[in-house]
């Protein structure tokens, strides 16, 4: 029996590790690895959880919807990076600085 | 036991891997590294029982979202590629510094509340274990999965149809070229 | 619809037909303005003359004996858990507010007549003329403290626009200082009068009410409310009470304006066309004093003793800081604004003695000023508009030049020294007299403000003494030639300005008892609530 | 069947509750119709403008239906939904927004001009506000979580719709980046709430129980995590960084849109969450944290804008932080003064961006600095930015100083003694002062400054400027008669 | 005894007499050619009414008529007309000297263009002072008191074209503000003691003043109760007030300088009458004083005397002598109230008014011949420098003789009324002296002094003026027959020779060497002065070392200056030999006397005027300084905030930065500060 304290603390690894990425990672799509890895934390959580909500099974639903919603949500993010990249020949967010003060 | 060895080394594998994906120079490897990572935590998964969600995550996620985000990095990157060298490494470079501050109080301030939680004596699991509400391994989850999903959670499903839906039609708009007459 | 609502819808409805009316039409605003300030000067008038005495009609904390009183519900806004908010129109004046409503008839009317200077865009001009003058008349006869509220802050928004559309060259610094001050004074009054509606209890029907004549009561006040005398609420160490007080004081110190909330005077004088620096000085301050005295000495009447050596003492540093800054002026303008500070600063004095005297001679101190400050700053801008300069050391010899005119600024400035036979005289000796006596009769502030205040009647002949000697005795001295042609004589329509101010600033000061028959009734009655 | 001992009473709630969803039925068929008429029809521009603005009329139908003739709360859909009477006054909030920002799509040329067309916009548009009504309405953190995620992709989609130049599309992506950050957060706070609980019910003995036994500080940190999701669709500080930027650059009517609806609907959700998440004083203090910071972040930081729609983003945060203010306070006291404010608030919001978009269609003008003297060539325009912008500070005569006096009166009657809460107003004054500064920047450059340059005007259609003067009529009318909004609103 | 008019006709009869000039004024302004005679006719008028109620009121009865004006709380505020001897005296003489300065003017002012105006002022100036003399009450007193102020000011400012004029008014008008404001806050300070400002009901025969007392460091009246200190602050303000309007030490450097205006006005307002309203306030109030306030007031008028009388002797310029020997006897009489001898200062004042008036008209008809010579001969010099002048005698003879007489009624010499009311004053201070002993006896000593030095200085005038050679014909290359130096006309010569008349003692006492015989002095001396010594050896003292100041003036002044410089001159030889007793008189005294007149003109101008131009420029620059705070400091403060506020603004901003990663930084950190201090506090 794994203890759920090794889950969460597996997560809250994996949850910190996104935030790192999101704060240095020098390409928007990277970044949106970063977040991946922060939802992958969150899916970590619930299922974990989930193992004592057999009924409902709140747990292992929530998570799948948590996946399917990040793909659409990854799809609407690359559309618009794409759209960047087209627009901007670039996708590091430190170079597309013109909105600012 | 042999199960407590497979977890952590899937463990490992997957914050390694992580961390791979985090820290790596190399732009390539990274991307790579995540399908690592991704199914490392799909067999995390597999431990908790939720064996349809790693099925999920591996098909969704490896198969949907990961191969989406390689060619739209192949598309985009390809100066990025070309210089790889140039980005700058070192903890104090960059966003680094506050980035390994920010993260590491993060994790700490998790491990310090999950490791003062005595989690088997919370009301909700221990009246679970009463109640025998426990999944068991043998436990048929993709049934329960799919009549949960029709019965008590209807509403969501519906609402994310409409989502998809919202996100295809939007992704596509924006997407697609605009017509040459402007 | 009573008269009072008809003072103050008339300007609305005829900056309304202003507006409708066709660019072509130019001409004919302002003798629309014109003819509406004249209808309401007459209306005031009659009310004036109409005006019942006596005790039986004194006002202030009694809602019965207030005279024109007129009441409609106007708003009844359900707001869950504390009940309806209940807003009524509620018009209304006594002998603090028929003075002050007469008078600014009077300067809107005068304020109109020389507009006549006003050349560009003339239907906006107009427009927001009209409606600052709807507010102020409104400002001084309403009784509901959202209604007051509404109308004050009304004025400002005019008052901005025409400081900033027809002012002078800083004219955009200067009207967003002047709003921003005010509005960072009425905005923090907005706090005090929702924690009074909160308090006060209409005993009539039991809601919470707006009503500023309950709320002088203290037996209207909720049990625990905020401001209730009984419930010892503190708000960051000080009673309840006192903050309020303090709030709203601060709020009219600012419009007065009272050191060290001045600053925004000077600049907003300057920078302002001359009706509206008319208007400025002539009533925007007095709704200071005004609110002083009903709002915040009326409302928290234990607050302003415990309070009022401070008072006291704020008004007798403007008296003496505002003469001192008026001695070192060389702008004309600036020098007569800061002479409001200085003078304004008796009407504060007068209000912190809370006796007879003091009060009286305060309110006759803000009509009197009214008169005087109008002229003063028509006289710059009978100047400025003929040269367009206000610098002191440019002219010199004006006397033998400009001899009407002459005769016209030394009633002026005699009259504002404080010359016997002028309203001001009494206004200040009246004050000093009640501010002297204070200590006696209730001991709220010592003798000495009175003799340090006596002091700044000197510094006023200093420096009107000063600018008459350098201006207008002397040799005729001016910076450029041409200016001898531009500066004509007063021409009829200025004749007219002048004449009824003058006038009344004498009749005033001969026969005091004109203005002090109306309001003495109401004073004793507010005092009453000191003892 | 033993594994499923709820599956009958389940399947009966759906049954029992689709009566209830009238208003989202119908904003979900709408949805589905546009994107059919968008596939089968030609030129259906204005069909689908006119389908669109059924679907509205047709949904609020439904909702003044529900409104008349429900009283009682109650949950549907097996607690995922709930039903009540406030969430129908904010869900017409939401349509009657909704409307103008239709209407006002379809007057905005750079949507108009869109080579693409303005179908997909429409039918993204449909869906976002289908998931603000689901968001008004949720009752658990898995409609929450789907409700957000529905109005973020809508938004990042709407604000990307036209995305041509550089900052355009940079813009979208910090949106979208940011944002997913952000539901990032909430998600894990929502599955340490899950874990903490064992219940993703909002409203219940369950959640409350739960956080209560695990502690302070554990059940600190979840709520504040969940309430990083929400702050960021409110662009509360620190959750605004996206605010600017992306207002700046995306279409006008859009950033009308989106200043307002998403906004009612997140208050909506708030306000329900209220009594729900009161344990310890976390959501108080984390209220009170981030409504002083954003009121001072965001006034200040609009002084000197000189972007048009950058001020206003600036703004829009200040007023969140307002808003918030209310929610220190119990439930049973704001809801008035809420949908009061927020409806005054959206008036004014939408009257303004009409007119920056007629300014823009017609001058090309987007820099306030650019507005020199223009009031000579607009003057209805002008007074109407004037009243709004007055209305914004808050200034009698207009409806939003009934707003500000609703909600100061608010915290004032619940304690006005309490010295964060006096601490706060305080805050509240102040920024109003500042606020007053660049709104009245406006009116400055209009009226107060002379124009240098000549303007060349584009001729274009009249219909923004009734718009934009009826909504002035309207913040003027409600300022004198606020009853007849309530009357509205209720 | 009844008098012959009822009381209403009395009341007719002063408001007429004081409405008259009222009118004037403002018919004046309006018919501008008939100014003048408007300004006689209503004078005029009120000289007759002035008499009428004079023989009805004087001796017999005491007048009072008044009806409310304010009332207001405590306070009630008469309008009213009190008529007592001392009312009806001054409005006989007010009216009297100005019905004469009035027609002396018509000449004096003929030529100019405003001359309307001067009398529109004049009969201003009248209506006020009249006033002043018949209020009942201190408000409506100190309201005429500034209104007589202003009118100074128009008068002395009439050539406003003149820089000195114009400087000469302002300084005239604040230095009597600064008077002003003392008898304001008198007034103050009675109000709220007595609550009535009537001055008979405070000061009367029983007048509420005398239920007044002090006790355990308390000053308690039938009302109040204050701390004893503020009776002797009342009295000190009423006193400030006094030393302003009557040019006393140190508020008295106005006057010198109010000559600038016309001599006419100079003789009425800041000889005759304005002046005298000081003293006539300070008799007015008299009962309040106590005896702190009342030494002060006789240092002050002694010190006063003493000082203007030294440096009149040096002064070139006629009028300025004129104007300091007017500061100087206006100290007599602060003195002769100061020593508690009301009726002494009344004599003197009334007397005063006369042969100084006089002295002006005189001197001013100098100065418009004078005048006329210069715009003759078309030359530049100054009309009122002694030095131009002398040996006018021959040529000015009415003049030369109506200026000695005055001058003698100055010096007090027998027969002339000055030599009543001076020795009236001189007597009294001697008495009250010994009545104190030690240290004052310095007061009479030193008022003999000045007695003396009075005599010297207007005798000096006399011989540089109208004896000696007359130097203007060199001064300018012109032969004397060339100047058409002549009399004045009669507009100027009547005024003055009816003055003379009254210069004289027969006047004032049936016996002009018994002052106890003077009608005008007994009706005042409630006390008759004890029979002493005194009544004999001071005048005789007086007079006798007067007359042989005289003598010495005209030794050194009409023949020659050389007994300064050459010692072998016979003239100097012989003052030396025959008057032997040149331990008192010798040129080292002279040269003493008229070194010590140096340095109290130095001091005078420098420190005393030089004290009020500091004052008026400390003013000035504190004025500046409060500017500076003004702007810097609290707009300073103002503009502060808004800099903060844009502090904040560029901080805001920079952490807006536009860089995303950098969002997320602040963000997370700000969401993490929070996070921290929820969890971990």
């Amino acid at each position: 029996m794994i203890p759920l304290q090794h889950f969460l603390l597996i997560g809250a690894i994996l949850f910190s590790l996104g935030l790192f990425a999101i704060i240095t990672r020098k390409n928007a799509i990277q970044i949106l690895m970063g977040i991946e890895l922060m939802l992958n934390a969150s899916i970590l959580n619930m299922v974990a959880f989930g193992k004592y909500d057999k009924i409902d099974n709140t747990g292992q639903i929530f998570g799948l919807f948590i996946i399917i919603l990040a793909a659409a949500a990854v799809a609407v993010a690359l559309v618009i990076i794409m759209n960047l990249y087209k627009r901007a020949q670039t996708i590091d967010p430190n170079q597309t600085k013109s909105l600012r003060g | 036991m042999i199960e407590q060895i497979i977890f952590y080394i899937l463990t490992a594998i997957a914050i390694g891997s992580a961390a791979y994906v985090v820290l790596s120079q190399h732009l390539v490897r990274s991307v790579f590294m995540f399908f690592v990572t991704l199914f490392a935590v799909a067999g995390l998964y597999v431990f908790a029982l939720a064996d349809f969600v790693a099925l999920t995550q591996i098909v969704i996620y490896v198969g949907g979202v990961l191969v989406l985000l390689l060619f739209a990095f192949l598309l985009s990157s390809k100066d990025a590629l070309d210089a790889v060298a140039e980005i700058p490494s070192g903890l104090l470079s960059a966003n680094r510094l506050p980035a390994v501050l920010i993260a590491t109080v993060f994790f700490g301030l998790l491990a310090y509340i999950f490791c003062n939680i005595d989690f088997q004596n919370l009301n909700w699991i221990t009246s679970a274990q009463a109640s025998g509400n426990v999944k068991s391994v043998s436990d048929d989850t993709i049934k329960n999965i799919g009549v949960n999903l029709m019965s008590r959670y209807l509403l969501p499903l519906e609402m994310i149809s409409i989502l998809l839906m919202m996100a295809l039609i939007g992704a596509a708009q924006i997407a697609r070229k605009e017509p040459k007459t402007l | 619809m009573g008269l009072l609502s008809v003072l103050i819808f008339l300007p609305l409805a005829f900056g309304a037909v202003i507006l409708m009316l066709p660019k072509s039409l130019n001409k004919w605003y302002k003798y629309i303005s014109l003819a509406v300030c004249v209808a309401q000067l007459a209306i005031a008038s009659y009310m004036y003359c109409h005006f019942k005495t006596g005790d039986a009609f004194a006002g202030v904390n009694q809602l019965s004996q207030y005279q024109w009183l007129e009441n409609l519900k106007w708003i009844r806004l359900d707001v869950g858990q504390f009940g309806t908010l209940q807003i009524d129109y509620l018009l209304g004046v006594d002998g603090f507010s028929i003075g002050l409503i007469w008078l600014s008839a009077l300067v809107m009317l005068v304020a109109t007549l020389s507009s006549w200077e006003i050349k560009t865009n003339l239907k906006g001009y107009f427009a927001l003329f009209l409606l600052l003058n709807a507010s102020v008349v409104g400002v001084f006869c309403s009784l509901d403290l959202f209604l007051f509220y509404i109308f004050y802050e009304l004025m400002l928004l005019p008052l901005y626009f025409l400081i900033g559309m027809w002012g002078g060259v800083r004219r955009e610094y200067a009207s967003i200082k002047f709003f921003l001050y005010t509005l960072f004074g009425s905005v923090f009054m907005l706090l005090v009068i929702a924690g009074l509606y909160l308090s006060v209890i209409d005993p009539n029907t039991g809601n919470h009410t707006f009503n500023m004549v309950y709320a002088m009561n203290p037996a209207n006040y909720a049990e625990g409310s905020i401001f209730n005398s009984l419930s010892n609420i503190q708000i960051f160490g000080f009673p309840a009470r006192t903050v309020g007080f303090l709030v709203v004081f601060v709020a009219f110190a600012i419009k007065v304006p009272v050191f060290p909330f001045h600053t925004w005077l000077p600049d907003a004088h300057v920078e302002a066309p001359t009706p509206i620096s008319l208007i400025l000085a002539g009533i925007l301050l007095k709704v200071g004093g005004y609110g002083i005295i009903r709002i915040a000495c009326g409302i928290f009447p234990e607050a302003a003793i415990s309070l009022s050596f401070w008072m006291g003492l704020l008004g007798i540093i403007s008296i003496i800081y505002g003469a001192m800054c008026a001695l070192a002026q060389r702008d004309l303008k600036r020098l007569v604004a800061y002479s409001s500070v200085s003078h304004m600063g008796f009407v504060l004095l007068g209000i912190a003695s809370l006796t007879s005297e003091g009060l009286n001679g305060a309110m006759m101190q803000m009509i009197s000023h009214g008169f005087l400050s109008v002229m003063l700053f028509f006289i710059v801008g009978v100047i400025y508009t003929r040269v367009h300069d206000r610098d002191i050391y440019n002219f010199r010899g004006l006397a033998n030049h400009m001899p009407v005119f002459t005769g016209f600024v030394m009633i002026a400035f005699f009259a504002s020294l404080g010359l016997p036979g002028f309203s001001a005289f009494i206004a200040e000796a009246f004050t000093l007299i009640g501010a002297f006596s204070s200590e006696t009769l209730n001991g709220f502030i010592p003798r000495w403000m009175a003799m340090v205040g006596a002091l700044g009647i000197l510094l006023g002949a200093g420096y009107l003494l000063w600018t008459l000697q350098r201006m207008f005795f002397g040799k005729l001295r001016l910076k450029k030639e041409e200016w001898k042609l531009a500066l004509t004589d007063v021409n009829a329509r200025e004749v007219i300005v002048m004449v009824p101010l003058a006038a009344m600033a004498l009749v005033l000061g001969v026969m005091p008892s004109i203005a002090f028959d109306v309001m003495s009734s109401s004073v004793n009655q507010f005092l009453l609530m000191f003892k | 069947m033993p594994n499923f001992p709820n599956i009958s009473q389940t399947t009966t709630d759906i049954i029992n509750s689709l009566p209830y969803l009238c208003g989202e039925w119908a904003i979900a068929v709408g949805f589905l119709v546009v994107i059919l008429a968008d596939l089968f029809v030609k030129n259906s521009k204005a069909i689908i403008a006119s389908l669109a603005t059924l679907t509205l009329i047709i949904s609020g139908g439904f909702l003044v239906y529900d409104l008349i003739s429900f009283q009682n709360t109650e949950l549907l859909f097996n607690g995922m939904f709930v039903f009540s009477k406030s969430a129908i006054q904010f869900k017409l909030l939401v349509v009657a927004v909704s409307l103008f920002s239709l209407l006002f799509f379809y007057q905005d040329g750079r949507l108009t001009k869109h080579p693409k067309g303005i179908n997909d916009l429409i039918s993204i548009f449909l869906a976002g506000i289908l998931g603000m009504f689901l968001l008004i309405s949720s009752a658990n953190f898995l409609t929450l979580y789907l409700s957000i995620e529905m109005i973020s992709l809508a938004s990042y989609l709407m604000v990307s719709y036209n995305a041509y130049q550089k900052n355009q599309a940079e813009a979208g992506m910090k949106y979208v980046l940011f944002g997913a950050v952000a539901s990032a957060i909430m998600l894990y706070g929502i599955s340490l709430v899950y874990g903490f609980t064992g219940t993703i019910n909002l409203y219940g003995d369950a959640l409350i129980n739960g956080l209560t036994q695990i502690g302070v500080a554990p059940s600190a940190l979840a709520i504040v995590l969940v309430l990083a999701g929400i702050s960021f669709k409110l662009s509360a500080v620190p959750f605004h960084f996206w605010t600017p930027d992306a207002y700046q650059v995306a279409p006008t009517s859009v950033v009308s849109f989106l200043s307002t609806a998403p906004k009612i609907a997140v208050f909506g959700f708030l306000y329900y969450l209220l009594p729900y998440f009161q344990i310890g004083d976390t959501l108080n203090q984390f209220i009170l944290f981030i409504a002083a910071a954003s009121m001072i972040l965001g006034n200040i930081a609009a002084v000197f804008q000189d972007d048009a729609k950058r001020m206003m983003a600036y703004s829009a945060i200040g007023h969140t932080g307002f808003i918030l203010m209310l929610f220190v306070l119990p439930q049973a006291l704001i809801l008035n003064a809420t949908l009061f404010y927020l409806a005054v608030y959206s008036i004014a919001n939408i009257g303004i961006f009409m007119a920056l978009t007629y300014i823009e269609n017609n001058y090309a003008i987007f820099n306030i600095s650019g507005f020199k003297g223009l009031g000579k060539s607009i003057p209805a325009i002008g007074v109407c930015l004037v009243v709004f912008m007055v209305s914004l500070t808050g200034i009698p005569p207009t409806a939003g100083f009934v707003a500000k006096f609703l909600v100061f009166s608010s915290v004032i009657s619940f304690n006005g003694a309490n010295i964060y809460i006096t601490t706060l107003l305080v805050i509240a004054v102040l920024t109003t002062v500042i606020s007053l500064f660049y709104y009245l920047k406006i009116p400055l450059y209009f009226f107060l400054k002379k124009s240098e340059v000549q303007f060349y005007r584009s001729k274009s259609s009249k219909v923004l400027v009734v718009f934009t003067v009826v909504l002035t009529f309207l913040t003027l009318l409600f300022g004198i008669f606020p009853s007849l909004l309530n009357v509205f609103i209720h | 005894m009844e008098s012959v008019f009822t009381n209403y006709e009395l009341l007719c009869l002063a408001v007429t007499a004081i409405t008259a000039p009222f009118l004037s004024f403002i018919f004046s302004l309006i018919f501008k050619k008939l100014a003048a005679t408007f300004g006689i006719v209503s004078i005029t008028v009120s000289l007759v009414f002035s008499a009428v109620l004079f023989f009805s009121v004087w001796q017999k009865q005491t007048f009072h008529f008044a009806f409310s004006w304010i009332k207001l709380g405590n306070v009630n505020i008469n309008i009213g007309i009190l008529l007592n001897n001392l009312s009806v005296l001054m409005l006989v003489l007010v009216s009297f000297i100005a019905l004469l300065v009035h027609i002396y003017s018509v000449e004096y002012i003929r030529k100019e263009a405003l001359k309307y105006r001067y009398f529109s002022y004049l009969s201003l100036f009248c209506f006020a002072m009249l006033c002043v003399v018949i209020a009942d009450n201190l408000f409506l007193l100190y309201a005429f008191w500034e209104l007589v102020g202003f009118a100074s000011y128009l008068l002395i400012g009439f050539w406003f074209t003149k820089k000195k004029a114009v400087h000469a008014n302002k300084k005239a008008f604040i230095m009597n503000r600064v008077g002003d404001v003392g008898f304001l806050i008198g007034l103050m300070i009675l109000l709220s003691q007595f609550h009535t400002l009537d001055i008979e009901t405070l000061f009367g025969a029983k007048g509420i003043i005398n239920s007044s007392f002090v006790q355990n460091g308390l000053w308690v009246t039938p009302f109040a109760t204050m701390p004893d200190y503020w009776l002797s602050i009342a009295g000190f303000c009423f006193l400030i007030g006094a030393c302003g309007k009557s040019a006393q030490f140190p508020l008295h450097s106005w006057l010198p300088d109010a000559m600038q205006g016309p001599t006419a006005v100079s003789s009425l307002i800041h000889a005759a009458t304005m002046v005298a309203a000081g003293v006539f306030l300070l008799l007015r109030v008299s009962p309040l004083f106590n005896d702190l306030v009342l030494t002060t007031m006789a240092s002050i008028g002694l010190l006063t005397a003493f000082m203007a009388a030294t440096i009149a002797l040096t002064q070139n310029d006629i009028k300025k002598v004129l104007a300091f020997s007017t500061i100087s006897q206006l100290g007599f009489m602060v003195l002769a109230v100061g020593v508690k001898d009301n009726a002494a200062a009344i004599f003197h004042l009334s007397t005063h008014a006369f042969f100084k008036c006089l002295l002006f008209l005189a001197a001013g008809m100098v100065i418009h011949q004078l005048h006329h010579v210069k715009e003759h001969t078309q030359s530049k010099f100054d009309e009122q420098d002694m030095r131009n002048m002398g040996g006018l005698s021959k040529l000015l003879p009415v003049t030369t003789v109506v200026f000695i007489i005055a001058a003698l009624a100055l010096s007090g010499l027998p027969f002339t009324s000055g030599y009543l009311s001076k020795d009236a004053i001189l007597i009294s201070v001697f008495e009250w002296a010994g009545e104190r002993g030690g240290i004052y006896w310095l007061f009479p000593i030193v008022i003999s002094i000045t007695s003396w030095l009075t005599a010297f200085y207007i005798f000096r005038v006399i011989f540089k003026t109208f004896f000696g050679e007359f130097k203007l014909p060199s001064l300018i290359n012109r032969k004397l027959e060339d100047l058409h130096l002549h009399d004045a006309n009669l507009w100027m010569k009547i005024p003055a020779v009816v003055l003379a008349v009254f210069c004289f003692g027969f006047f004032f006492a049936v016996n002009p060497f018994n002052l106890e015989s003077s009608w005008l002095h007994h009706a005042f001396n409630v006390k008759p002065h004890s029979e002493s010594l005194l009544h004999l050896f001071v005048p005789i003292y007086i007079n006798v070392l007067s007359l042989i100041l005289i003598v010495s003036a005209y030794l050194i002044y009409v023949k020659n200056k050389v007994v300064f410089t050459n010692h072998k001159s016979w003239y100097y030889q012989f003052s030396y030999q025959q008057w032997y007793f040149n331990v008192l008189y010798d040129k080292k005294l002279v040269k003493l006397i008229l070194w010590k007149a140096k340095i109290s003109f130095w001091f005078d101008t420098q420190i005393i005027d030089g004290a009020v131009h500091l004052s008026a420029k400390a003013t000035l620059v504190f004025s500046k300084i409060i500017d500076w705070i003004d702007r810097h400091i609290i707009d300073g403060f103002v503009n502060g905030l808004a800099g903060l506020v844009s502090r904040m603004n560029v901080w805001f901003r920079s952490m807006q930065s536009g860089k995303l990663q950098h969002y997320f930084v602040w963000m997370l950190l700000i969401f993490l500060s929070f996070m921290i201090y929820k969890v971990i506090i």
